[in-house]
């Protein structure tokens, strides 16, 4: 088979620094390709290359071949569609640019991207966000490309929507599209990929059959990813403990409409708590219940048996150290202005009264891997996994009594995902985890709860949870993982 | 001599027909058809062209015959009988006596406050009688040989007994109502059977336009032929063009500053002298009138009749100023100058003395208020203020502003023997004693009155250079506004 | 050259004044005479300029600064006080404001207070504020719901650092790209109100004024209007080119 | 419908806010110097005449009782007559409706293309020459007062060139549209200024969004993009400036009516502060109040259809 892509000696320099270098590859029609690597490691460079596009400033050399029609599903679907555009508007001008009749290629990429066709009346905001990714599927799928893009589809996604992601690709590179994965999910390159190409900043590791790559690495880099993967396991029992945090019929509510209903929990010392659930399902309304920044939620919150103020205001300094969040958006999280040291150590300072702030921050954040020439950088001088990591330095500091941590993993590679995991497991608090990753759960979770649309409909300890689900939602996030740790089967 | 300047003459033989436009500063929700509520140039002007007085203000603001053929004065001077002239009113009803009385009692009416109300006040309504179809006998509650003035004040129109209603109005002026859109236009037509002969033109349409700019502009496009008030700027931008023609009114109005001599520091005498003295009228007429108009002499009413012309013109002597005000012990006192923008170049002429005051000891320091109350405030509150004012038989000056018991005496003369000779001359029937009577009043008033009035700006009117027959009397006369007397060359 | 031409106007309003001869004479009205000629009460319009531009200046910059110093504080505390009456309190009496007509409101106040530079600055204030409350607590109700900031107060951070200091530094931007059109739309009111005859004196000297009452010497003499008119443009096309490169250059870094 | 409810409640709140600016107009007319008797008797303030006026026209009643009486004839759809004319205040809004109308909704017609498309064209030369100068004119002309502005173009196109004429005075607006060109320019000069520069920021960002980088992957073609991806987003923000634009046409634009003799709200509106004829002026806040409400209510709900999220979070 000739090949649809071949990419020669491709690179690309941004200030005099290589951000891509000397990548090659070609890919057949049918065929589907991993790009994997950390975080910075080149791969959406790689993919916009492929599309002929740069960022600013980038300045990209090297051969790109690619025959037919590319399409492309960028890493954030939500910013790609047009916020004032009906969908069925946008569908329609796609349609007219290619032959054939409009409405025909219209069903034709909705039925294979799996959009319902009512949607079509609506406008983006009102999807969830998988059905923004099938959306922007369906749009890349119009007049049959031959070779498709997919930027990181199943970031932040559960594993519900992300075995649907899986799914959806799956089938479309059945129907004979040429498939470009840029991820660092290596359950989804299992499920998906051909051929696998490994970068390392900016450069391949290692290339190669997928089979091969990832259960045979020959390069220690490799050989390190595919080790910190995490795998679901059902946990051993672990004694409970005296509850430290608990949770007394706690409801919320985004103006009118409840999302948290009548929720109660507990957490023990030293335990660590899973909060999962689908996308949307309450988990970061019941983690901000809980840290005083929802302060409307009805119910009660109790710390050691005395309730806690609803409001972050009206707790002391003790009452704010002993309870400590980290943001599901690292960088959203720090003020841009400052470097991240000084943000950091603040909480030393105010929460404890520390008169050497700055150096047992610096302290702690060489403990994270974050050394002080990259500390007293500015936020954006960080990559993603370096400010979450820093922003758990920050809630740490208070020393609190219960940590609670949204959403830390995701985005990340293996490799950061498994050291900020280590440490995580060696604290002494208590812990409430939010996370759509069971594997993640299942290495750290005493205690699972499972929130639906609001409702707790799960609560256990991790074995009996993950071992003996009895709700159809856990079966179903838990089946999905399970399914997503086995091979592709061709 | 002729005030009219422009490059081209204007169409020198009288000419029939055609339609003039006349643009002037309106008043929006004040203005009104009705003949006694007239109080702008516009109202005034419109209601010259539909209605007559018995009586107007000829070129030497004296009064002159109209609708009154003759008017003659018993030996008392308290029952006057005039003499109707044969007019008739558009709706071909003759004008009679009874029209006259009842357009009287109208303006005297206890219950509403028609302009004119106060110089008619002393009419005598329920002893005065029509002798016949056109006579009237008026009697007056005391002897008044100016009756002729009452008989000429502002509003004092004729209209037809029992109009009330003046949507349409009907006079008996030279021109017929056709339209009107309030804040916008009035439109006339001619009266073909005007007692003192059918105008030139066929129509005359007034329209309004607040801002002199706006009026010199529609001037100069042609929209308009002719254009009311404008500045001395205007005026010199477009002297000879050929596209304006500048019409110039002497002695229209006269420019003051009025001190009050009822309370300090304006009661000395000394010091009243000493702001005469102060005042450079020269710099003020070509700064403030931009060199339209004439230096005063501190008296009302040059060119008119009874005007004192013999008393010395006073000039500035800073030195002589500087004593008196020692002499009066003002050194270094700073005295408030209330001014306003109520009438043109009020402010200007203030700021303009203030600096001329300087180093004389006495600072002025002006304070501009409000310019819709101003008239209203000055006359009671303050010491010193910007005064204007428009023509008027120097009797009537005398009889509103300077009697102890004047409506409107903003400089508080207040003095029985002034009162004592205004009365004498009012009842005096020889003419040389009384103008001897009125010099006498005037050189009082210019030796230690309270108007400084340092001068008479022109009124100016822009015409299109084919309009002919304007007249350059003051404004507010009689041939001012004369629109019966005007022609499309 | 935003620079120069903001540099030329404002040191001549500043400076201007120092100038200015204490004998000033006078002559007729726009005459050519000396070197801008004469303005409308026969000054010497050379003179009118170095002495009329500080009032400008003061009174656009005075009533800009006294917007931002009323109607940031007002937006900002709208928008972050958690009683949600405050904010109604504080905002419905604005919308008020706004729904009387500018001009109305610039009449009417200015014709109860008279004349004089501090009324004039209030009024034009007065027609300000409501604006830049609304557009500030727009601002603030956006950064009042950040992490950054929800961070900051876990931190237990002070009120100062959370309710000025970042609020404050976050807002900079709002700042000055309204900054410009806002200090422009200031010398437009001055100039307008005295058309108006409202809030200045008739004859005083500043920049705005002399070109409403020098217009009708246009044809005799047009420097008593151009030289201000140019000046007072050259101001505001000056500051907002200022801005704009002082917003890039923010962007960039 | 949510969008109607809200409408509604708009509409309750603005009544409420009519009620409200009339009381404070009534409150600072009343605080105004003179009275209407004063003003009446101008330069013949002879105080026993001005308390004749005063009584015939009913100012002796306290004011209580008369602002008292205008709300009563409010409620029964009674603006009152004029204190000096007598004339209904009705008619006198009508008078001035007219003109205001003509004038406000071509410079509307006008302004909003015009603006547009300057603002797209800047946006799309950000940086360029055809930016920089579009930015010199428009602040310099943002900065220009009306009255400035329309002293030179008379006296240029009306005056000496004799193309246009330079006033409206006597004429019928829609019958002799020639008069109307110049009051538009000197009209538009300012917001085209402001609106333009706002698409032209919007424009900027939309065309930096991902979701117009994603349309142009799609194939759609620049035109298209332009106008129909990256300019809906870009006027959400121009809307509200719009809205105040119209709003200040609405409220009588009183330089231009003057200097062109258009009278219109804004010179009626002159006219009566300067009478102190307080019905009017009354009646007009009343007029400018429920435009002020309704042009904003509208211009909320056109935000709503271009920013369709803002719904979600409202
Ligand atoms: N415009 C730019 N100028 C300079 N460096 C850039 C620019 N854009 C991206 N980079 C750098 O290029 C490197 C590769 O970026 P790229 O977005 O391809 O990474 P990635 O592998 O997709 O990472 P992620 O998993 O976070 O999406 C990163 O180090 C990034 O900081
Ligand atoms: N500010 C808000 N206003 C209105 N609704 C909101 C707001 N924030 C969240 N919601 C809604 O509340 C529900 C719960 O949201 P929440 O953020 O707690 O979900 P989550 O479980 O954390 O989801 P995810 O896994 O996507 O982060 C969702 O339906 C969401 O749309
Ligand atoms: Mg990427
Ligand atoms: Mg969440
Ligand atoms: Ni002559």
């Amino acid at each position: 088979m000739t090949p649809v892509v071949h990419v020669e000696n491709l690179r690309a320099v941004a200030g005099g620094r290589a951000l891509v270098d000397g990548v090659s590859f070609a890919l057949s029609a049918g065929r589907v390709l991993a790009l994997v690597g950390a975080s910075g490691s080149g791969k959406t460079t790689t993919g916009l290359a492929l599309l002929g596009e740069h960022a600013p400033g980038v300045a990209v050399s090297g051969r790109v071949a690619v025959t037919g029609r590319i399409g492309f599903v960028p890493q954030q679907p939500a910013a790609a569609l047009n916020p004032v555009r009906r969908l069925g508007g946008v569908f329609r001008e796609i349609a007219a640019l290619h032959r054939g009749d409009p409405a025909e290629l219209v069903a034709t990429a909705l039925r294979r991207a799996r959009v319902p066709a009512d949607l079509l009346r609506r406008y983006p905001h009102e999807l969830s966000g998988g059905q923004q990714q099938r959306v922007v599927l369906a749009q890349s799928l119009v007049g049959d490309p031959a070779v498709l893009v997919a930027d990181e589809p199943t970031t932040g996604q559960d594993p519900i929507t992300r075995a649907e992601v899986v799914d959806e690709l799956a089938s479309v590179v059945a129907q004979g599209v040429a498939l470009v994965l840029l991820t660092h999910d290596l359950d989804v390159v299992r499920a998906l990929a051909d051929e696998v190409v490994v970068l390392r900043s900016g450069r391949v590791v290692e290339a190669g059959a997928t089979a091969d790559v990832l259960d045979r690495p020959r390069e220690p880099y490799t050989r390190a990813l595919v080790a910190a993967q995490p795998r679901v396991t059902v946990p051993g029992d672990r004694p409970a403990r005296r509850p430290r945090l608990e949770l007394h019929g706690v409801t919320a509510r985004h103006r009118a409409t409840t999302v948290l209903r009548d929720v109660s929990l507990q957490v023990g010392a030293g335990e660590c708590l899973a909060v999962v659930g689908r996308s949307g399902s309450g988990k970061t309304t019941l983690a901000r219940c809980v840290v005083g920044l929802h302060p409307t939620f009805g119910g009660e919150v109790r710390l050691d048996g005395r309730p806690l103020p609803r409001s972050l205001r009206k707790r002391s300094r003790a009452e704010l150290a002993s309870v400590q969040y980290v943001f599901q958006d690292p960088r959203s999280s720090f003020d841009p202005h400052r470097t991240v040291l000084s943000q950091v150590a603040r909480t030393a300072v105010r929460l404890r009264g520390s008169a050497d702030a700055t150096a047992e921050a610096l302290a702690e954040l060489a403990a994270v891997g974050l050394d002080e020439a990259t500390a007293t950088r500015r936020p954006a001088g960080l990559s993603g996994g370096e400010l979450q990591r820093a922003a758990l330095v920050r809630a740490l500091l208070a020393r609190p009594d219960v940590l609670v941590c949204d959403e830390i993993t995701s985005g990340l590679d293996t490799l950061t995902q498994a050291s900020l995991l280590d440490l995580l497991a060696a604290l002494p608090c208590a812990v409430v985890l939010i996370s759509h990753d069971l594997a993640v759960v299942a290495r750290l979770a005493d205690r699972v709860a499972v929130l639906h649309r609001g409702d707790l409909v799960e609560h256990g300890s991790a074995g009996d949870v993950l071992g003996l689900p009895t709700h159809p939602v856990t079966i179903g996030l838990l089946g999905r993982s399970m399914e997503g740790t086995e091979e592709k089967r061709t | 001599g002729c005030g009219t300047t422009g490059a081209a003459p204007a169409a020198s033989a009288p000419k029939a027909g055609g339609r003039l436009r006349a643009a002037f500063a309106g008043g929006g929700a004040k203005e009104v058809l009705d003949p006694h509520l007239a109080n702008l140039f516009v109202e005034a002007a419109r209601s010259k062209a539909l209605f007559d007085k018995l009586a107007d203000l000829g070129p030497d603001v004296s009064a002159q015959p109209r609708l009154a053929e003759r008017w003659e004065p018993d030996a008392t001077l308290t029952r006057w009988r005039i003499t109707l002239r044969q007019a008739a009113f558009h709706d071909g009803r003759p004008v009679r006596a009874e029209d006259v009385l009842a357009s009287y009692a109208r303006i005297l009416d206890p219950n509403r406050a028609f302009r004119a109300k106060s110089s008619l006040a002393l009419v005598d309504l329920a002893n005065s009688r029509a002798v016949d179809e056109r006579t009237v006998e008026f009697a007056l509650e005391r002897p008044f040989i100016e009756f002729p003035n009452a008989l000429a004040a502002f509003g004092a129109y004729i209209v037809p007994a029992g109009a009330e209603d003046f949507a349409a109005p009907v006079g008996s002026g030279p021109f017929r109502f056709v339209s009107f859109e309030p804040g916008k236009s009035v439109l006339l037509k001619k009266n073909p059977d005007y007692w003192e002969g059918a105008p030139h033109l066929d129509e005359l349409e007034f329209v309004i336009a607040n801002e002199e700019s706006a009026r010199a502009n529609a001037l100069l496009g042609g929209q308009v032929q002719y254009a009311h008030d404008l500045t001395p700027t205007t005026a010199r931008s477009h002297t000879g063009s050929d596209r304006m023609a500048i019409h110039r009114s002497p002695n229209s109005a006269v420019q003051a500053f009025a001190m009050k001599l009822d309370r300090p520091p304006f009661d000395d005498r000394d010091l009243r002298e000493a702001m005469f003295l102060l005042a450079d009228r020269p710099q003020l007429v070509e700064s403030v009138l931009a060199g339209s108009g004439q230096v005063a002499n501190d008296l009302f009413g040059k060119g008119y009749q009874y005007y004192a012309d013999d008393i010395p013109q006073r000039a500035r002597d800073l030195d002589k100023a500087k004593f008196l005000i020692r002499k009066a012990g003002a050194e270094g006192l700073t005295v408030k100058l209330d001014t306003s923008t109520a009438a043109a170049g009020m402010v200007e002429a203030a700021t303009v003395f203030a600096d001329q005051a300087k180093g004389s000891g006495l600072t002025i320091e002006v304070v501009t208020g409000n310019k819709d109350s101003y008239w209203a405030d000055t006359l009671k509150n303050g010491s010193l203020s910007s005064f204007r004012s428009g023509a008027m038989p120097i009797e009537t000056h005398i009889a509103q502003r300077l009697l102890s018991d004047a409506g409107t005496n903003v400089t508080k003369w207040s003095r029985p023997e002034f009162d004592d000779l205004y009365r004498r001359a009012v009842s005096t029937v020889d003419g040389a004693e009384r103008g001897g009577l009125y010099a006498e009043m005037q050189r009082s008033l210019h030796a230690e009155g309270g108007y400084l009035m340092w001068g008479f700006a022109d009124w100016i009117v822009g015409a299109s250079p084919n309009v002919g027959g304007i007249s350059t009397a003051p404004a507010n006369t009689l041939d001012w506004a004369r629109f019966d007397k005007v022609w499309l060359g | 050259m935003g620079a120069l031409l903001v540099t030329v106007p404002l040191l001549l309003a500043l400076a201007g004044p120092w100038f200015v001869p204490d004998d000033r004479t006078r002559g007729g009205p726009f005459m050519p005479n000396s070197w801008l000629g004469t303005d409308f009460v026969g000054r010497d319009v050379w003179h009118q300029v170095l002495a009329g531009g500080r009032t400008v200046v003061l009174v656009a910059l005075l009533a800009t600064l006294l917007s931002y110093l009323v109607g940031v504080p007002w937006g900002v505390v709208a928008a972050m006080s958690r009683p949600r009456v405050v904010d109604d309190l504080l905002m419905r009496p604005l919308d008020l404001l706004l729904a009387v007509p500018s001009l109305l409101v610039l009449i009417l106040t200015a014709t109860i207070a008279g004349p004089g530079l501090p009324v004039l600055v209030g009024v034009v204030t007065l027609v300000n504020f409501p604006d830049v409350a609304r557009i500030f607590r727009g601002a603030a109700l956006e950064i009042a719901g950040r992490p950054a900031l929800e961070a900051m107060r876990l931190q237990g951070e002070s009120w100062w650092r959370t309710s000025i200091v970042y609020p404050g530094r976050s807002m900079v931007r709002t700042l000055a790209a309204d900054s410009g059109v806002r200090l422009t739309g200031a010398l437009y009111l001055v100039a307008s109100a005295s058309f108006l005859g409202v809030g200045v004196p008739p004859d005083a000297a500043d920049w705005a004024v002399m070109v409403d009452r020098n217009r009708v010497g246009l044809f005799l003499q047009p420097w008593a209007v151009v030289v201000p008119a140019v000046l007072i443009v050259a101001l505001s096309v000056g500051l907002n080119l200022v801005f704009d490169r002082a917003l890039r250059a923010e962007a960039r870094s | 419908m949510s969008l109607r409810r809200y409408a509604v409640r708009r509409l309750a709140i603005g009544a409420v806010q009519v009620l409200a600016v009339v009381t404070v107009v009534f409150l600072l007319v009343q605080a105004l110097p003179g009275d209407a008797a004063v003003a009446l008797a101008g330069d013949n303030p002879d105080p026993r005449r001005i308390g004749e006026i005063r009584a015939a026209m009913g100012l002796d009643r306290p004011a209580l009782d008369r602002f008292g009486s205008w709300l009563w004839g409010l409620a029964h759809g009674d603006l009152g007559v004029s204190l000096v004319s007598g004339r209904p205040v009705v008619a006198f809004l009508l008078d001035g409706l007219g003109p205001t109308l003509v004038l406000a909704v071509l410079a509307l017609v006008l302004l909003v293309p015009l603006s547009v498309l300057l603002g797209v064209v800047a946006a799309l030369r950000e940086g360029g020459v055809v930016d920089r100068i579009t930015t010199a004119i428009t602040v310099g002309l943002h900065s220009i007062p009306e009255f400035a502005l329309a002293v030179v173009l008379i006296a240029l196109f009306g005056v000496h060139l004799r193309w246009l004429p330079p006033t409206a005075v006597g004429a019928d607006l829609l019958a002799q549209p020639a008069v109307l060109v110049l009051p538009l320019v000197v009209l538009l000069a300012r917001p085209v200024c402001s609106i333009s520069r706002l698409v032209r920021a919007g424009m900027i960002d939309a065309l930096a969004s991902d979701h117009v980088r994603h349309a142009r992957r799609l194939g759609i073609g620049a035109q298209r993009i332009r106008f129909a991806h990256a300019l809906p987003n870009a006027l959400a923000p121009a809307v509200q400036q719009v809205a105040r634009t119209t709003d200040w046409l609405l409220g009588g634009v009183i330089v231009v009516e003057a200097v062109f003799v258009v009278p219109g709200l804004g010179t009626i509106l002159v006219d009566a502060v300067a009478a102190r004829d307080l019905p009017v002026v009354q009646g007009l806040a009343v007029v400018f109040a429920v435009t002020t409400v309704l042009v904003n209510l509208v211009a909320d709900l056109i935000g709503f259809r271009l920013a369709p999220r803002s719904v979600a979070i409202a």
